[in-house]
């Protein structure tokens, strides 16, 4: 009497298994998937808040302007030619001394009158205002361009972006522990749930062995049935966040704060996230499964 | 067919054994009575043939074998042979009887085909026909019971092992499934069944292996329940 | 003391009823046994009794004032004179053998003094001295039986009712259940006895009820399990 | 035959059974009080840094200075008095023309010569800075000091007080928003937790009714234990945040950064945030196993 340990029928038995368990364990199944749907929702919230930060450090870095002072004798535009060419400059801007006493004119206070200063008796040199493509780039654009002939002194807001770096790998290190925390939580909540689910089957799982079910037998329709519940999970926890998120920008969009405070919606970075979401929670639900089972599947 | 070899089962927390110092041969084919009043050890060594628990000393053979080292692929092998009635039923909650009893089909691996002839003769072997679609929670007592016994005969099982399995049956029905393990036990199938029915142990002269406190204290090829010697 | 009046219980997904149109009258001080083949419905009508479940239609009285109509106080209330072993045991899986039974005189109020007295004499009463520390899971199926049975008589009870209290117990310990039950009976207490042993049955020649498909077909005041008209 | 329905044995009974419970039960109340110290920590977490946001942001605002400029002929000493009578200001300082002029010459460029500006032709006012407690009263007080003799005009960083203003309302929403929905999910999760708890004690809630057991007798165990539960629960959860918290002061501490971002020690905030952490722990444990087996209790 030859026994295969699984065939053809017990892998159709299984499928047929999974659905008729998910349908019988609905409450159980909804709670579980409850659980799966709150802890995502949470981690990929925190995710939406660091892209978003990220977008708005990024915006303020590039911001951040090169001020190079020319002797009077420079040549403007060969200056201009060279920035123009040069690698990490996003753009450049020529400030006469005109323009740029009558910008100190209005900073102070136009009713201060200034006009003994302008044409000839101008202090001020000409000037030109550079933009970096990033922020951290700056220190070294305004090293090279302090070689240009022409150039007598360049300055830039050294403090600011020393403490916009700062600011960002702090940030960045906040997210990593916050979200390492979350996700580790989450698995835990999630191995948990589904763990003590199992349990409450720890008897039937018990039985399925003395009847001589092996290992992956058992082990199939737990799994599908997992991986059911932790996509399921994740495709709401998605779409609370979708809705969340989408309140949150039209939200935000109305606001005059839209310039500020502008919410990724490029759905070139939403997209993977959300297709990430989905399969760790499929993974998860599944893996989930396999390990909580693992320990009751002792003959 | 079985050897048991100075088995001796403790269990953790109890002072003396449940199985002291056993030694028995079952043949092919045979038909067993196991008695002895209730904490005697019947359903221990039920369970140490059906590999459920270890022997704490001694050995136990099946066809040569030592059950003692099978590996878990072995395990499940040997329980696919063997026909199991618990004593405390182990239906499964989730699954109605006529799932209950396919299950011990499914893990075989056979068809679906196979299995829809096969479930509803052995419901009707017990008299459930009509109670299929029934979860464990709704039977009876005594309906319960014969869905384990169902479960276990439908595999055409090498051996049948029954514990107590008329506890909660009447005396027709008990009766019947007596039967029913004798006309199981003449195509072949040896049968074991540990019971307190003194009446139909007592009529039906199989061979009687006696416990008390562990031991064996008769074996008799034809016997009843209470033989003096 | 009870009266079963036309009561019917048909449970959700079944086609006929598992208890129709029974009526019958106990008396304070009568024991009485329940028999009938499995399914029945004996077990239906101690669930009845026990309040446990609600008839279909047809009304139950307890001391003239209808079963039906309590409130879940009056329930507790009536519940807790009420002796009942049930055929699937119940026992508190998380509770060993001792506070088992403790429990049902935990829940009367009743004193750790009186507690600690009253335990041990109904252990020693079905055979359990030693066993109190075991764990529900560590005891034979008689010995869980048993458990169940000192749990229903440690509260001298106004009522018993036993459903199946032998299913698992050898011959001499079903005897001597019996006999447990018969003298608390002659002590005043109402008994009532669903159960299969034939044998006892008929021995003691007390009343009984036969049951057969839900119907009451034998009342005898002084019968045997299969008497013939 | 007369019955209480709960007297002072049953009280005895009832706490002995509690701490039994907890006890046997150690596996399933470990997991339990886990997933309390989870859901506690992200939820302690968060308003660690909210409370920290807040300082920072209270931190920038602080630093906003109102720039007051006088006319030639105004009274410096009557002006400055007034200021420091005046409610809402935290310091005021005098910048005479000349430390102005020297200001303007650094923050231009030390090497441009502006020396014909000096003495009698400094074209700048004399003028006060002024910083204000709290930001949202710079506008109010801009416009009180504007009425002073001898002030010509006033002026404040209207922008960046704007965008702060704007930031904190946005800020204290989103943390609104994240903070309830978090909580939501805590909730959630410890109920479900404690729920699938009772769960598998249905069969001997069942049994117990069985006995004639009121459900105060039932109920009484399982509150007190899930009282323990969410108590252990928060108190780890209390002991993670304060460990991490703790070493991020340290690091924090250390960096140069410490200026900019100065998280809060302040024990008269932290404090009440730990016993409200306990607090609602221990309650939610309680209520939870509470709600939680009330659906068990029906005879
Ligand atoms: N898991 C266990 N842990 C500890 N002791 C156990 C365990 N299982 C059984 N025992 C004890 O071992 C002894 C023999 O038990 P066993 O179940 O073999 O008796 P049995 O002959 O089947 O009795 P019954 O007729 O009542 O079913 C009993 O005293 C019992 O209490
Ligand atoms: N919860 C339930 N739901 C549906 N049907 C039930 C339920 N409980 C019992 N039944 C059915 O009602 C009938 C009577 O059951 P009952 O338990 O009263 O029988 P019994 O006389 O005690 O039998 P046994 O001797 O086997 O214990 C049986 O056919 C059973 O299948
Ligand atoms: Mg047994
Ligand atoms: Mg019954």
């Amino acid at each position: 009497m030859e026994v295969t340990l699984l065939n053809i029928n017990s892998l159709g038995y299984c499928l047929r298994q999974s659905i008729v368990s998910i349908y019988r364990n609905f409450w159980l199944v909804l709670v579980t998937a409850g659980i799966i749907a709150v802890s995502l929702s949470v981690f990929g919230g925190l995710l939406l808040i660091a892209v978003n930060t990220g977008q708005i450090i990024r915006n303020v870095e590039s911001n951040v302007e090169i001020a190079i002072f020319l002797y009077d004798e420079a040549n403007a535009e060969e200056i201009q030619f060279k920035l123009d060419n040069l690698v990490g400059v996003r753009n450049s801007t020529f400030v006469p001394k005109e323009q740029g006493l009558e910008e100190f004119r209005k900073s102070m206070n136009m009713a201060i009158p200034l006009d003994g200063l302008s044409g000839k008796n101008n202090p001020l040199p000409d000037l030109f205002r550079v933009k970096a493509v990033r922020a951290e780039i700056v220190p070294e654009l305004a090293r090279e361009i302090q070689e240009f002939p022409g150039v007598e002194y360049v300055e830039y807001g050294e403090k600011v972006i020393d403490i916009l770096n700062r600011v960002t790998g702090w940030l960045n290190t906040v997210f990593l522990v916050i979200s390492s925390l979350l996700a580790l939580g989450a698995i835990f909540l999630i191995m948990t749930t589904i763990r003590i689910s199992v349990l409450s089957r720890q008897e039937e799982i018990g039985i399925m062995k003395y009847l001589g079910a092996s290992n992956s037998f058992i082990r199939f329709p737990f799994i599908l049935e997992g991986m059911v519940i932790g996509w399921l999970g994740t495709l709401s926890a998605a779409l609370v966040l979708g809705v969340v998120y989408y309140r949150l920008v039209v939200l935000l969009k109305q606001e005059a704060l839209a310039f500020f405070v502008q919410p990724v919606t490029d759905m070139e970075i939403l997209l993977p996230l959300l297709i990430g979401l989905l399969v760790i929670g499929t993974l998860l639900g599944g893996l989930g499964s396999m390990v909580s089972i693992h320990r009751h599947l002792k003959v | 067919m079985i050897e048991f070899r100075n088995v001796t089962k403790s269990y953790n927390n109890s002072n003396h054994p449940a199985v002291a110092n056993v030694s028995l041969r079952v043949e092919r084919g045979e038909f067993i009575f196991l008695v002895g009043p209730s904490g005697a050890g019947k359903s221990t060594i039920m369970k140490l043939l059906f590999r459920e628990i270890m022997p704490t000393t001694g050995q136990l053979f099946f066809i040569k074998r030592n059950i003692i080292n099978f590996t878990e692929r072995d395990i499940l092998k040997y329980r696919r042979l063997i026909g199991m009635v618990f004593q405390d039923f182990r239906l499964l909650k989730q699954k109605n009887v006529y799932e209950n009893v396919a299950f011990a089909l499914e893990v075989l691996g056979q068809s679906p085909r196979k299995i829809r002839q096969k479930v509803p003769v052995a419901l009707e072997k017990v008299g459930l026909t009509g109670k299929e679609k029934a979860f464990p929670s709704e039977l009876s007592g005594g309906e319960a019971q014969r869905v384990g016994i169902a479960r276990a005969i439908v595999k055409d099982p090498l051996i049948i092992l029954a514990d107590e399995p008329t506890g909660n049956v009447d005396r027709d029905n008990s009766k019947q499934i007596m039967k029913l393990f004798e006309s199981i036990n003449e195509n072949g199938t040896t049968v074991i069944v540990a019971t307190h029915a003194w009446d139909l142990v007592d009529r039906m002269q199989k061979r009687v292996i006696a416990l008390k406190k562990g031991r064996i204290i008769r074996d008799e090829q034809y016997g009843g329940y209470a033989t003096e010697y």
